[in-house]
C-alpha cells in the first residue's frame, strides 16, 4: 500500500501520550504503549512498518518528539533493513527490553 | 500526636481529596488540622499534590518540607518527594505506576498495589481510598469513625451513591496493612 | 509485552538508508514543554521556529510572550525574548519595533490576555499599523489560570467561572476580535487557522511564513488566530478536544482569511 | 434592591474549607451584592466560589475583561449604594491602584482582597507579603489610606470580611484585605459567625441611586480643581484617617508580660513567629509576639509602651523588609529591631525564626528561666 | 449706540401674550458651563435633560461623567451622577446598572476617554450587551488637556502632538470605534450624530430618546456618537470649526445608524 | 540603532525654559532614544516637546493609547536596548504601577516622569508631593525600589535627566523622577551642560537586540516560578538596592554647622523652606535645611548624624506627611520631628514655614544669635 | 415673511457670543452686541422683529441662554406688544441702557 | 529690587508672552527671575495668567498670592485679582475691556487704552507690548534694552518680522506713563 519508505522516532522520554500522532498517521502505523515513560505517560510507538515518511505525526505533534525519515527520492537506501524505530533515552535497569527484528518479507516497497 | 503527611501523584488520582478527607477526619476529631494543595503551573504537567497537618497544637505553617509520611502516586512524585521523607518515616506508594522504587533505608517503605485493589473493588476511581485505609492502618492519628463521616463531606452530593464501596475502599486499605508490610522485602527486588 | 511488535532501542542516529524529512528545528531549544498533553501552543511553537529558520531570520527576531500558558515560550524558542504583563505583549512589541525598525518581531498571545485585559493594546497596535506579528493562541478558555472563561468561551460551554455554560446576560458574547482587527485600516493580514490536523498545521505554518515575509516588506500589522484546545481547561482527552474544536469553536470562529493584503475578505460562518 | 434583606442571618456552621472559599462564603453571609474580579492564581477560588454560590444567593458575580474595569465597576457599584468588592493578587492589585486612589478621594466603601503572591513583576503565585508597602502607604497617588486587615487563619479570611465591610461602610472608605496565597489556598477549620447584615449596613444617603425631587443631586467625585477645595477635601480625609487610627487598631499580642524580645509579625509570618516563640518559651527565652490585625491603622502604641522593657525586636517578614520601618517608627530607636525574611513566596519555617530568637537573646540569657508560660492570646482593640 | 436696533431691557416674565416654545429645562442645574464659547458639548448635555425631563426619570437616572472637558458635566446635569477615572466610565457605569437594574444608566465620554485610554471598557461593556447608553462625543481631539492628538484625529489634522499633521506610519489611522462597536453583537442601537446645526440637534435629540427608550426596555446596549467641534483645540471660531466639521469630521465619521434595533446598517461613506 | 552617536555633543547653551521642556530638551541631549507618553496635565509640554524637537532630531516620540501601553513600550524599548522614557502625573503614574514592577524586577534601565499633581483621584492639577509614597515605598507589588529624584529648579528638571538615564543604566534600574506641577510649568534660567551620551550609554549586551549564533539568547522576564529561584533574585535586587544606598545618595545642606533646628524639604518645598530658613536665620535661629535630592535612596545618614545635636526637625511637604516617617527613621526618636505642609495643590509660603521654624525654636532662642549666615550650599555625594 | 410671531430671550450674561444662534436663524434676527458681557464676549441680541420662534437658535446654543416665545396657536396674544427681547440680568451701574420701542408698523404677522 | 508681577486676561492678549519678555529681560540682567502660567481648566472659559517673579535673590515658590503690581487685561481678572495687589503696589488695566473700574485706594491704579494704541500702531496683537512700556515707565527693575533684546527670544522666528512694531508698541508705552497717571483722577469718575 505504502509506495514510499518511511520511518519515525520518538522521543519516548518526552512524549506525552496524547494520541494525536495516532489519530493523525493514515497509515495507522502508531499507537499508544500500554507502558509509561518516567513522566508517566503512554507514550506513541510505532506499531507497523507501513509508515511512509509522510510527516503527519511530525506535523500535529505538539511536543516536537517524533523524527520523520524518508527514502530519499533518488534512494539507494530503498531496501535497508528496517531497524530501530523508537528512541530509548530513559532506560532503566528494572525496564525489559524487548527488540525484534522486522521480518523482511514484510517490507512492500 | 502530630501527623504531616504529603501526598502527591498524578491529577486524577483523587491526590486532592485523598487529602481532604483525612484532614476532615482530624477536625472531626478534634484535631487541629490544615490541608494545602500545590497550585504552581506544574500542575500543567498533570501532577497534584498536598500536605496535611493533623496536629494537637495550633498549625503553624501549612507548607512544610519534611513529612512523616509520603504517599507517591506515581513516578515523578516519588523521585521528587522521597528525600522529604522524615527519617523514620513512613512512604507509601503506588505500585502499578512506579518504574524505579525508592532506595532509602532509613524510613518504612510500602509499596500498595491500590490500583488493582480499586479494580478487584470494581471502582477505578478509588484507589487513593485503598491508601487511606492503609494510613488508617499505620497510624492512628485519626480514627476510622471519622474518616468514615469525612467521606460524606468531602465527597460532592452527587457521589454520594459511592460512599459505601468508598468504605469498602478504606477498609481494604486499613487491611492490607498485614499483607503490605510482610511483602515488603519483595518489593525492594 | 503486551504487543509483540512494540520495538523500542537506543538509536541516536539516522536510520540506515534513510534521509530525515522532519525533525525538531534548532530554533526550539529543546526544553521539554511545560504543555498539558496534546495541548496546541506546543504546535504553534515548532511552526513559529520552523519558519525562523527556514527565512533564516532566528538572529534576527525579538518574540514577546505573554501570561497565560505560553509564558515560558521563551522556553522553548531560541531566539531573544521578552516576557510582557497580562495583556501588554502588543505594547511591549511596539517598544521593541520601535527601537530596532529592522528586525522581526511578534508577540505571542492567548485569548485572555490578547482580548480581554489587553484589548486596548492590541486594537491600537493593529490601528497604529505595527509592523509586527501576532500569533493569537484561542482555545476559548484561561488555561494558565485553571479553566476560567475567556472573551471567546462560546455560549452555553462550561467553564469554572460558567459552571451552568456561559451566559450572554451576565458575561456577554463571544468575542470575535480578529474580525474587528480585520476592519482595521492599520490591519494589512488577519487569518484564522488551526493546528489540529496535518493540513491545519501546513497551512498554517504558510500563513506564519506569509506573515513574517510582509513583516519584511514593511506591509505592517498581521494577525494569525489559531483556533486551538485546552484538553485540561475544557476536561477532555486531546482527541476529543479537537473534535469538539471542529464541531463547536470552528462554527463560531470560522477558519480562514479575514484580510489579505490589505483587503478585507468576504465573512464566513456567522 | 433590598439590600438589608439580602442575606437571611444563619446560624453558625463549621467547615473546613479553603482561605479563599471561607472569605467567598463569608462574603454572601456578610450580605455583598455585587463581586467583580478577574482570575488570577493565588485566589480564582474567590471569583468560582460566588460564580456558584454567590449567585445562587442572589449575588450579582462577574468576571470581567481586567482588574482595571473591576476596581472601576466597584466604584460604580458602591457607588450606587451596594456592598460590593473584588478581589485579586498582586499585579492584579498593582492595576487597580489609581482606581483605589479614586475611590478613597471619593469616599466610597468598599471592599479589596490582595491574596498576595511573590513579587516583584509577574514573580511567583507562591505566597508572599512584598505588597505591604502597597497596601499601607499607598499604592496610588495622594494621600489616602485603605484600612488594611491581615488575616492569619481560614477563620480570619472569614472574619475580616465582616469586619472590613462594617468597617468600610462606618467610614466611607476602601477595606483592603491582605492575605498570601497559603492563607488563600489552605484548608482549615471555620465557624461562621451569626450575622445579620441588616444589622450592619448602614443608610446610603450619599449614594447615586436616582436624585428624587426633594433632595440635591449626589455626585460621586474625586474632582476638586480648585486646591483650596482640594485642600478641605485632604483635610477632611486626613481627619477620618486620624479616627480610624484612634479608634480601630486591633492587634493580638502573646507573652507580653516579661518579655524582652518582640517578633513582630503579621498574617501567615505570625503563626510560624508564634510557634517560634511558643518554642523559645520553652527554651526558657522570654520572648512575646505581636501580630497587627490591621496594617492600617498600624499598633504603634503598643510598640511604643513596650519599648522601654524590651532588649530587642525582631520583625519576621515574607517580604525583604518592609513593615520593620513601622516597627522603627514604633520603638523610636530605643531598642535594636532586627529582621529576618523570606522572600519570592518561599515561607519561614518556625525553626528559622526561633533561630533568629536564640540569635537575638544571647546565648546566656538566664538560667532557670526555663518556665513554659501558657499561652494566652488577647486580641486587643484599642480604645474601641 | 451703534447698533439702534439692540435693545436690552430686565424681563423676567414671559412676554405679554406670548407663550414659551424653548427654554432651559429644570433638568439642567443652571450653573454656567465652563465651555467654551460655540462647543458641542453643551449642546448635547442640554438634549439628554431634555430627554430625561420629556420622560420623566430624571428621578432614576444616574449619569456617569468621564475625564476630559465634560468631567464636570455634573456640575450642570441635575440629577446623580459618578465622575469615573479617565477612561474607565463603561466600568463605572457596569458597576452602577449591575446593581441598579431598575434605573437609567449613561455615560458620557469623549473620544480619548472612550476609544484611547477606555477601548478595553468600551468595547467589553458593548460586547456584553449592557444596557445602557453611552454617549460619545468625537472631536478629533483632546479638548481638556490642550489639544493633543485623539484617535479620532483626522489624517493630515494639526494638533498639540501632531504639528505635521498626523502621520499614519508614527499614529495609526482615525479610529472609527463606533463601526466597530456595531460589529459587535452585544451593540443594539448604534448612531452617529451632529449638533452643529438645528436639523442635526433635533435628530441627535431623538436618537438620544430612542436611546433611552431601548434602556427602558432593556434591549441593551446603545450608543451615541457625536461628532462635535472643539473651536479651541482647533484653533478655529465656532462658526468655522462647525463648517469645518462638516467638510472634514463628516467624511471620515459619516452621519446616520450604524446599528438599529441589532441590526447592522450598510455603510455609508470610507 | 547606533545608540551612542545619537546625539552629538552640544556646547553649553542658557536658556529660559518650562520644567517640563527642559526636562525634554535634557532627554533628546541625554541620548533618548524613545519617548511613549500620553497627555496629562500639567506634564503635557513633555510630550509636545519632544514631538517637535526629539523628532527633528531623531527621536522616537510616540502619543500611544494609555499610560498603561505606555510603561509596556518602554519595557519593550529599553529592554531591546535603547535609552527610553516616559512621563505623566500622579493619575497616570499609578496606572503604571505593574509595569514598573515588572521593569524593577526584569532589571529594564530607564527613566520614568512624575510630575505630581494634587490627589488622590482626579484630584487638581495643581503642584503637590503626595505621590512620595509611592515612589519611595513602591507603588507596584513587592519588593523593589526606582532611583527616585527630586528636582528642586528647572535646571535640576533638565540636570537629573542625565543623572537618571545614567544611574538606570549604571544599575540596571528604572530611575524616577520626582517632580510637581509647578516645576514642570514655570520658566526659569536653564544651562545645558556637555554630554556626550557614547560617554555615558554603556554596552548592553543582555538586550534583546536578536540572538546571534554565538550567544545564548537573551531573556528579559519577571517571572520565576519556583519560590527559591524568586528568592534568589529577590536577593539579587536586594544587593543592588544595598549598593545603591551605599554609593548614590544625594542631598543638599545648608547652615547645618550649628544648627539646632533642621527644616527637612525636597523638591518645590524644599525652595520655599530655603528662604524661610534663610528669613529665619536672619532672626537669628540656628536652623538649617537638608534637601533629600534622592528620594531613594534616602539620606538617612545625615540624619543619624545631625541627630545628637538637633533639638527639633520640621518636615515641610506639599502632602499630609510622608516624608516625616523617614525623617523619623533617620533621628531614630532622638529628636521630635514636626510637620507643615499643605495639600491638594497650594504651596506653602515662606512665611508660613517661617512660622513654624520660629514655633520650634521658641520664643527665647538666645539673643546676640542674629547674625546672617552666608548661605553655603553643599550637595554632597555620600561616598561617591 | 414670517407667518408665525415669535420672540427670543439671551441670558446676556451667560451667552459667550459664540455666533452659533445667528447663524442658525433662518430670519437673520440675531446679532452679536458689540458689547461685552462681564465675562468679555459680544453677546447675542436680537436685532430684528422678525422672529418666528422658530426655536432654531436656542436649538444649537450650546449654553442654552435663550429662551424662544410664539403666538400660542389659538393665539389671543397675536398682535401683542413686542417687548423687552433680552435679559438683563447683569445691570451695572455704569451701563447705559437703551430701550426703544418697536414700531407697531412693522409687525406683520 | 524684587518686582512679582500678575498678568491676567484672555487667552489671545499676549497674556503669556508679556510675562516671558519681562521674565527673559530680568534673566539677561543678570537677575532671578521665574515665571509661572496658570493652567487650571477655567483656562476652557479662555482666562489666562501668568506670574513674574524678577528678584535679586533666588526665587523660593513661583506661585505668590500677592503681587507688586497687577496687570488687568479684562473684567474676570480685574474683579479677581484687584485684593491681590500688595498695598502700595499699583495696578494696570486694559481700559477698553473693564466695565466696572477698581476701587482700591491704597494702590497706584493706571487705566491703559492699550487697545486703542496698539489700533494706532496697526497692530491689534501689540497691545501687551504697550503693557509691557508702560511697566518699564513705571519700574527699572528691568532695562529697556533687555526688553528688547528679549522680544527676539520670545516671538517666534516667524514673527521676528514684527520685532520692529514691538519695540514702538513699548516705547510708546513706556512714553504713556506720564499722559496715563495724571489722566488717573479721570478713570475713577
Ligand atoms: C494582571 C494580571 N491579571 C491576571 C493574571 C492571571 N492570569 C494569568 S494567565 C491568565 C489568562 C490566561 O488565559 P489566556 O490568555 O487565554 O492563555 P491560555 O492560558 O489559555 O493559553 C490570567 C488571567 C496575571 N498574571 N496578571
Ligand atoms: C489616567 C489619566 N490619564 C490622562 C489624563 C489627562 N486627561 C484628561 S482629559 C484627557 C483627554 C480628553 O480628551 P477627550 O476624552 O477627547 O475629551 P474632550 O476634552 O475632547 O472632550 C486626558 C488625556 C487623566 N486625567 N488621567
Ligand atoms: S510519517 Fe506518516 S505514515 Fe509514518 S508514522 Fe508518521 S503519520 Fe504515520
Ligand atoms: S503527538 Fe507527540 S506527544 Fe503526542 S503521543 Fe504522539 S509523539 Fe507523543
Ligand atoms: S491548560 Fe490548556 S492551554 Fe494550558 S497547557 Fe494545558 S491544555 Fe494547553
Ligand atoms: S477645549 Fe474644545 S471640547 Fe473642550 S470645552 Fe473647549 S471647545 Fe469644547
Ligand atoms: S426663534 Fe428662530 S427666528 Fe427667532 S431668533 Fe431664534 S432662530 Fe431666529
Ligand atoms: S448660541 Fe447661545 S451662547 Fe452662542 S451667541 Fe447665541 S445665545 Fe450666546
Ligand atoms: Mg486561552
Ligand atoms: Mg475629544
Amino acid at each position: 500500500m505504502a509506495s514510499v519508505r518511511g520511518n519515525v522516532q520518538v522521543d519516548i522520554d518526552t512524549c506525552k501520550g496524547c494520541e494525536l500522532c495516532v489519530e493523525a498517521c493514515p497509515q495507522d502505523s502508531l499507537q499508544l504503549s500500554e507502558k509509561v515513560n518516567a513522566q508517566g505517560y503512554h507514550y506513541a510507538v510505532l506499531i507497523q512498518d507501513n509508515c511512509t515518511g509522510c510527516e503527519n505525526c511530525a506535523l500535529v505533534c505538539p511536543d516536537a518528539v517524533i523524527t520523520v525519515y524518508r527514502t530519499p527520492k533518488n534512494s539507494a537506501g530503498k531496501n535497508a533493513k528496517r531497524e530501530a524505530v523508537a528512541t530509548v533515552t530513559n532506560v532503566r535497569a528494572n525496564m525489559k527490553i524487548t527488540v525484534e527484528e522486522l521480518p523482511e518479507g514484510k517490507v512492500d516497497l | 500526636m502530630t501527623q504531616e503527611i504529603l501526598i502527591a501523584g498524578f491529577g486524577g488520582q483523587g491526590v486532592l481529596s485523598m487529602g481532604m478527607t483525612l484532614a476532615y477526619a482530624g477536625m472531626l476529631d478534634g484535631k487541629e488540622v490544615s490541608w494545602m494543595p500545590s497550585y504552581g503551573p506544574e500542575m500543567r504537567g498533570g501532577t497534584a499534590n498536598c500536605i496535611v497537618i493533623l496536629a494537637d497544637e495550633p498549625v503553624s505553617s501549612p507548607i512544610i518540607t519534611s513529612f512523616d509520611t509520603l504517599v507517591a502516586l506515581n513516578q515523578p512524585s516519588l523521585d521528587k518527594f522521597e528525600k522529604a521523607v522524615k527519617k523514620g518515616g513512613t512512604l507509601l506508594y503506588e505500585k502499578s505506576t512506579i518504574i524505579t522504587p525508592p532506595t532509602r533505608t532509613d524510613i518504612t517503605i510500602l509499596p500498595v498495589d491500590a490500583a488493582r485493589e480499586a479494580e478487584l473493588l470494581k471502582n477505578k476511581k478509588i484507589g487513593n481510598m485503598i491508601m487511606v485505609g492503609v494510613f488508617l492502618g499505620l497510624n492512628d492519628v485519626v480514627s476510622v469513625d471519622s474518616v468514615m463521616r469525612a467521606l460524606e463531606k468531602v465527597l460532592p452530593e452527587r457521589y454520594h451513591h459511592l460512599i459505601p464501596v468508598n468504605r469498602d475502599a478504606v477498609e481494604r486499605g486499613r487491611s492490607l496493612v498485614g499483607e503490605t508490610v510482610t511483602s515488603l522485602e519483595e518489593s525492594h527486588e | 509485552m503486551d504487543n509483540p511488535r512494540e520495538v523500542e532501542m537506543e538509536t541516536v542516529s539516522c536510520p540506515e538508508g534513510l534521509e530525515v524529512v522532519w525533525e525538531k528545528p534548532e530554533t526550539l531549544t529543546g526544553n521539554r514543554m511545560h504543555y498539558c498533553p496534546g495541548c496546541g501552543h506546543g504546535v504553534v511553537h515548532k511552526l513559529l521556529m520552523e519558519v525562523l529558520k527556514e527565512m533564516d531570520i532566528q538572529d534576527k527576531t525579538i518574540g514577546v510572550a505573554p501570561v497565560g500558558c505560553s509564558v515560558f515560550a521563551y522556553n522553548y524558542m531560541n531566539i531573544d525574548m521578552q516576557e510582557a504583563a497580562h495583556g501588554r505583549a502588543a505594547a511591549v512589541a511596539t517598544g521593541v519595533r520601535r527601537m530596532l525598525p529592522d528586525k522581526f518581531v511578534f508577540s505571542y498571545q492567548g485569548d485572555g490576555d490578547l482580548a480581554a485585559i489587553g484589548t486596548a493594546e492590541t486594537i491600537h497596535a493593529a490601528n497604529r499599523g505595527e509592523n509586527f506579528l501576532v500569533v493569537f493562541i484561542n482555545n476559548g478558555i484561561y488555561g494558565m489560570t485553571g479553566g476560567q472563561m475567556a472573551p471567546t468561551t462560546l455560549v452555553g460551554m462550561k467553564t469554572s467561572t460558567t459552571p451552568g455554560g456561559r451566559d450572554v446576560e451576565t458575561s456577554g458574547f463571544p468575542f470575535n476580535i480578529s474580525r474587528l482587527i480585520a476592519m482595521l485600516p492599520g490591519a494589512y493580514y488577519v487569518t484564522r487557522q488551526s493546528v489540529h490536523t496535518p493540513g491545519a498545521v501546513r497551512k498554517t505554518k504558510k500563513a506564519i511564513r506569509k506573515a513574517f515575509e510582509h513583516q519584511r516588506d514593511r506591509k505592517g500589522y498581521c494577525l494569525i488566530e489559531v483556533v486551538s484546545n485546552c484538553p485540561s481547561g475544557w476536561k477532555m482527552t486531546p482527541v476529543v478536544s479537537n473534535q469538539w474544536m471542529e464541531e463547536n469553536m470552528f462554527p463560531s470562529y470560522p477558519l480562514g482569511d479575514l484580510k489579505t493584503d490589505g483587503v478585507l475578505q468576504p465573512l464566513k460562518g456567522n | 434592591m433590598n439590600r438589608k434583606n439580602a442575606t437571611p442571618t444563619e446560624k453558625p456552621d463549621i467547615r473546613l474549607m479553603k482561605g479563599n472559599e471561607a472569605l467567598a462564603e463569608a462574603a454572601i453571609r456578610a450580605g455583598c451584592q455585587g463581586y467583580f474580579g478577574y482570575p488570577i492564581t493565588p485566589q480564582s477560588e474567590v471569583l468560582e466560589y460566588l460564580t456558584e454560590e454567590g449567585r445562587k444567593r442572589g449575588m450579582v458575580v462577574m468576571q470581567v475583561e481586567s482588574e482595571l474595569a473591576a476596581i472601576n465597576m466597584v466604584y460604580g457599584g458602591a457607588g450606587a449604594g451596594a456592598r460590593v468588592m473584588t478581589s485579586s493578587s498582586s499585579p492584579g492589585i498593582s492595576l487597580m491602584q489609581e482606581g483605589i486612589s479614586y475611590i478613597a478621594c471619593a469616599e466610597i466603601p468598599c471592599l479589596v482582597v490582595n491574596v498576595n503572591r511573590g513579587g516583584p513583576g509577574l514573580g511567583t503565585i507562591q505566597p508572599a507579603q512584598g505588597d505591604y508597602f502597597q497596601a499601607t502607604k499607598g499604592g496610588g497617588h495622594g494621600d489616602y489610606h485603605p484600612i488594611v486587615l491581615a488575616p492569619a487563619s481560614v477563620q480570619e479570611m472569614a472574619d475580616m470580611v465582616y469586619l472590613g465591610f462594617d468597617l468600610a461602610d462606618k467610614y466611607r472608605n476602601p477595606t483592603l484585605i491582605l492575605a498570601d496565597g497559603a492563607l488563600g489556598q489552605m484548608m482549615e477549620k471555620v465557624e461562621f459567625p451569626e450575622y445579620n447584615p441588616a444589622d450592619h449596613i448602614p443608610e446610603k444617603p450619599w449614594a447615586t441611586t436616582g436624585k428624587p425631587k426633594d433632595r440635591e443631586r449626589n455626585i460621586l467625585t474625586s474632582l476638586h480643581i480648585q486646591p483650596e477645595k482640594m485642600e478641605e477635601v485632604n483635610r477632611r480625609l486626613q481627619k477620618k484617617y486620624e479616627t480610624i487610627c484612634a479608634n480601630e487598631v486591633r492587634y493580638q499580642l502573646v507573652h507580653a508580660d516579661d518579655a524582652e524580645i518582640l517578633v513582630v509579625a503579621f498574617g501567615l509570618a505570625a503563626r510560624i513567629s508564634h510557634k517560634a516563640v511558643e518554642m523559645a518559651r520553652a527554651q526558657g527565652i522570654r520572648v512575646a509576639l505581636m501580630r497587627p490585625i490591621t496594617l492600617y491603622p498600624y499598633p504603634y502604641d503598643v510598640l511604643r509602651r513596650m519599648k522601654s522593657t524590651l532588649k530587642g525586636a525582631l520583625v519576621v517578614e515574607m517580604n525583604a523588609g518592609q513593615m520593620i520601618e513601622d516597627v522603627r517608627l514604633g520603638v523610636e530607636g530605643a531598642v535594636p529591631v532586627k529582621y529576618f525574611g523570606r522572600m519570592g513566596g518561599i515561607i519561614p519555617t518556625p525553626e528559622e525564626v526561633l533561630e533568629e530568637i536564640r540569635r537575638m537573646s544571647g546565648d546566656g540569657h538566664g538560667a532557670g528561666d526555663g518556665h513554659h508560660h501558657a499561652m494566652h492570646d488577647q486580641i486587643l482593640e484599642e480604645r474601641n
